[in-house]
């Protein structure tokens, strides 16, 4: 069955999310593609039996806090967030992310919007998925021009969780934080590791298992389109229709 | 009562001035009366980020500082004259992130001189606040925590749906409103509506009330928080603030943009 | 859903339970319900002081600590069976001050190990706190602070007036309780009834609501902060605590009371 | 006009509000007599022209708060409190405040139900009055048997306020928290010098002008029996029954 790549990214999301215990994630991030993993991990039923709570930061009615934006960062600091989305204008090596910009501080060459949360959340959720699309030297860097938020930390400094992996338009890379590395796991169709190495600034491990990001199964593609869909079309219009070639009533 | 110019008039240039962003009930209607009355040098935090009227006061040559964890126009994208302001080196950013500054705020609403925070140690924004110390726990357990100073603001403006005969105003579930207003020295908001009575008898409105007794004064401003969304009174003006991005992409559109949307409803008025 | 005994027996003996007090949605239906299942060594926590249900607890013998600011029946005065457990000592008395409570729930909602609070030096409830520490600023100002440790109860329990289809439920204006949540381990709370809907979907509900993230267990209990007020749903009944607070002053009395009041009901559902 | 011990004490602390400025008065003890004062400002007018806001703890409807019990602590951690009362089971010429008990900690002789909010409220008030109808040399000792909230601070703890006056069933004690000791203002109708001293069982100083309390004057009379009245017979029907001689609508 074809699919789309947003497709591919959303059922690749969702195999991480289920391969470890998840009981409510997070996703605050502009970008539909996780929001779409977590609505097909959350229509697929639990992996353990247990129920998967989502609390979408976009959502435009029936906001999940009732403390304001506060909540978010308290509920994560508690530890009941398991997982949180984060992305980055750059993204190192070590897993550094950078959501301030390049050039001298802050930002002068190019601004990015700002950090956001991501300096407490990356340390407080159970764990991160870091995800962008753009696969590119520009983007995948050796060392990030600042730090909005550190890969991994020193002994003495609190820290719940890490990455759990980096998710690109081109692969799917795994990382440890006791090594502070990234291992490449699986390449999207049509992709080599040559060319990752090209489009990579960072220099990373190869997993001795190295094959295919495996691509969605028809149940997958149908709960995507069908129910996914449905609960994404009120927050992404435009996403829904793109991919899914769906348009919410009128 | 007081009107909105009013309210505009009575902030001081140079004052610190807390606004929440897009989703947590900005005036937008008082960020334009600011920039009629021709304010300068404000220094703006976000409440924890900033969005459309943070940057219509930036590209209107305001704003001296910005304190905030992200400047954005969402779905629109990067906020255009935040972008060339830094660029031009006339904006001084200070960076923080969304729970660094309800921290800082917490702070100041429980009058103790600082919060400790998790996280940050590490991160650049930490190394550029030299304001932020990293201390050892008191209790002997060897973590190393971030100690964040209470911050409080002088001025905190927002708009809420409704104000009472009292000055109670309604926020609904924007209870980082609550917190700002408790935080901040002057409160001053917008509302669509007064009514009457008293929110704080009637259970049910009681909890999205924040009391007159944090707030300094009310305006009305019918619709003060478009083109952004207000609770299930009205919805985000998506295509208003794409508009504006694609215009304010350089100072003329700007400029243009202003004339017609800010400085055109003084005239109407 | 679950029913009001399979919670009771759910708190196991000698977990640190936390109940606010007569003015804050206690849930004195789960209160007798721990008493009829004979819990025992309870160590409760008062948020932040104690009233009618914390003294049939003493009084029924389930308790071995309270941590609280006050143990009080209001109007009808001291609390007979505390007074009278202090006495014999047969109870541990871990004394706090009301703004020291919220504040280490305030550090576990927020994930931090500790908050600072003023006030408190030169106080003997300090003196007897040896897990509240006196620091130094870490600002270098030359003040001294106390710092104290986040608390996170093994359960809290409340009466709140309605619970929806998702299990979020609504307690108005009484945010203690929801920080008291927020902090918590478990949380099980008790209702009047239960309604379809999404409290969340609804602007006027939502900001009184806590959300089912937090709640473990809800049962229906009608009237189950009775004798104590609930909102405007039903007021304090003074005659009933004041009759309470006559017949405790005897072990005697408190016994027969409990048959009445607390062992008789079990009978009768 | 003849008036009740309750109007003279009410009147009197009345006086004690206006004699500073007072923008908000925090009410929380149980007695209404310090309602009854504040009440009684609040209809005489503004002393300078303010309005004086009133946070009455027990009010049954219409609580002032919407942060739960925690507001008026934040509230007065902000600086916005400039007068609360506070009473105490034993009070000593230090104006330090017992609200524990007595005997070996915590009240194994007597126990008092507790400290409530007095060890942060004492301090983070512009300023307390400290009322206490019983006074006996068993409620005013020269040193409290275990300190709920001290009279004085030691330099480098923050301290906003301290007590005004001490009000009593017999008596109005300034207290001067340089010197950590208390002065004799004014002395009930039929009370003498000799008798306080032998009634407190603190040393005090005696004000040069000592003369008596001065008596409610017709005005304030008038408002007490009325719009005083009329604003507490919901919350103090007893009170209202006995000391106004009115009784709430059934």
């Amino acid at each position: 069955m074809s699919h789309k790549p947003e497709e591919l990214l959303a059922v690749t999301l969702a195999r991480l999310i289920r391969a470890r215990p998840t009981r409510h994630i997070a996703v605050g991030a502009a970008s539909p593609i996780p929001a779409a993993a977590c609505w097909l991990v959350s229509k697929q039923g639990a992996p353990r039996g247990e129920h998967v709570r989502l609390s979408l930061l976009h959502k435009r009615s029936g906001n999940p806090f009732t403390e304001g934006t506060r909540e978010l960062f308290d509920l994560t600091g508690q530890g009941r967030i398991d997982l949180f989305f984060l992305g980055g204008g750059q993204i190192d090596g070590q897993a550094n992310l950078n959501l301030i910009g390049t050039g001298e501080w802050p930002g002068r060459d190019v601004r990015f919007p700002g950090s956001f949360g991501s300096a407490f959340m990356y340390f407080m959720a159970g764990r991160t998925i870091l995800f962008r699309e753009e696969h590119s030297p520009r983007v995948l860097v050796d060392r990030v021009a600042h730090i909005s938020a550190p890969g991994v930390s020193e002994p003495g400094v609190f820290r719940r969780g890490h990455a759990q992996a980096l998710v690109t338009g081109r692969c799917v890379f795994g990382f440890d934080p006791a090594r502070g590395r990234f291992t490449l796991e699986t390449l999207h169709p049509g992709e080599t590791l040559e060319n990752i190495r090209a489009e990579t600034g960072f220099d990373f491990d190869v997993a001795p298992s190295l094959g295919e990001t495996p691509a969605p199964t028809a149940e997958e593609l149908a709960l995507l389109r069908g129910p996914v869909c449905d609960e994404m079309l009120e927050t992404y219009p435009e996403f829904c229709s793109r991919v899914f070639e769906r348009k919410a009533a009128a | 009562m007081t009107t909105l110019e009013e309210m505009a008039a009575s902030v001081p240039d140079g004052a610190l001035v807390a606004l929440p962003p897009d989703n947590s009930l900005p005036s937008v209607a008082l960020a334009k009366a600011l920039i009629r009355r021709g304010s300068k040098g404000l220094r703006l935090l976000g409440v924890p980020v900033s969005g459309f009227a943070t940057d219509l006061l930036i590209g209107a040559g305001c704003v001296a500082e910005v304190q905030t964890s992200a400047v954005s126009l969402g779905e629109a994208g990067f906020a255009p004259r935040f972008s060339a302001a830094v660029k031009a080196g006339t904006l001084k950013v200070v960076d923080a992130t969304c729970p660094a500054i309800h921290t800082m705020l917490q702070a100041s609403e429980k009058g103790v001189p600082f919060m400790p925070l998790r996280g940050l140690i590490g991160s650049d924004i930490l190394a550029n606040r030299p304001d932020w110390v990293v201390m050892d726990s008191p209790f002997g357990d060897g973590e190393r925590i971030v100690a964040l100073p209470a911050l409080s603001p002088d001025v905190a403006a927002f708009h809420a749906v409704m104000a009472d005969s009292l000055g109670n105003v309604w926020v609904g579930r924007r209870r980082e409103c609550a917190t700002l207003a408790h935080a901040s020295k002057r409160v001053l908001v917008t509302v669509e509506r007064v009514v009457e009575g008293n929110f704080l008898e009637d259970e049910r409105l009681a909890p999205g009330t924040i009391s007159g007794t944090y707030i300094e004064a009310v305006a009305v401003a019918e619709r003060g928080a478009h083109p952004v969304a207000l609770l299930d009174e009205y919805g985000f003006d998506a295509d208003h603030v794409a508009a504006y991005a694609r215009a304010a992409r350089t100072e003329a559109g700007f400029n243009e943009w202003m004339a017609e949307h800010v400085f055109a409803q003084r005239a109407a008025a």
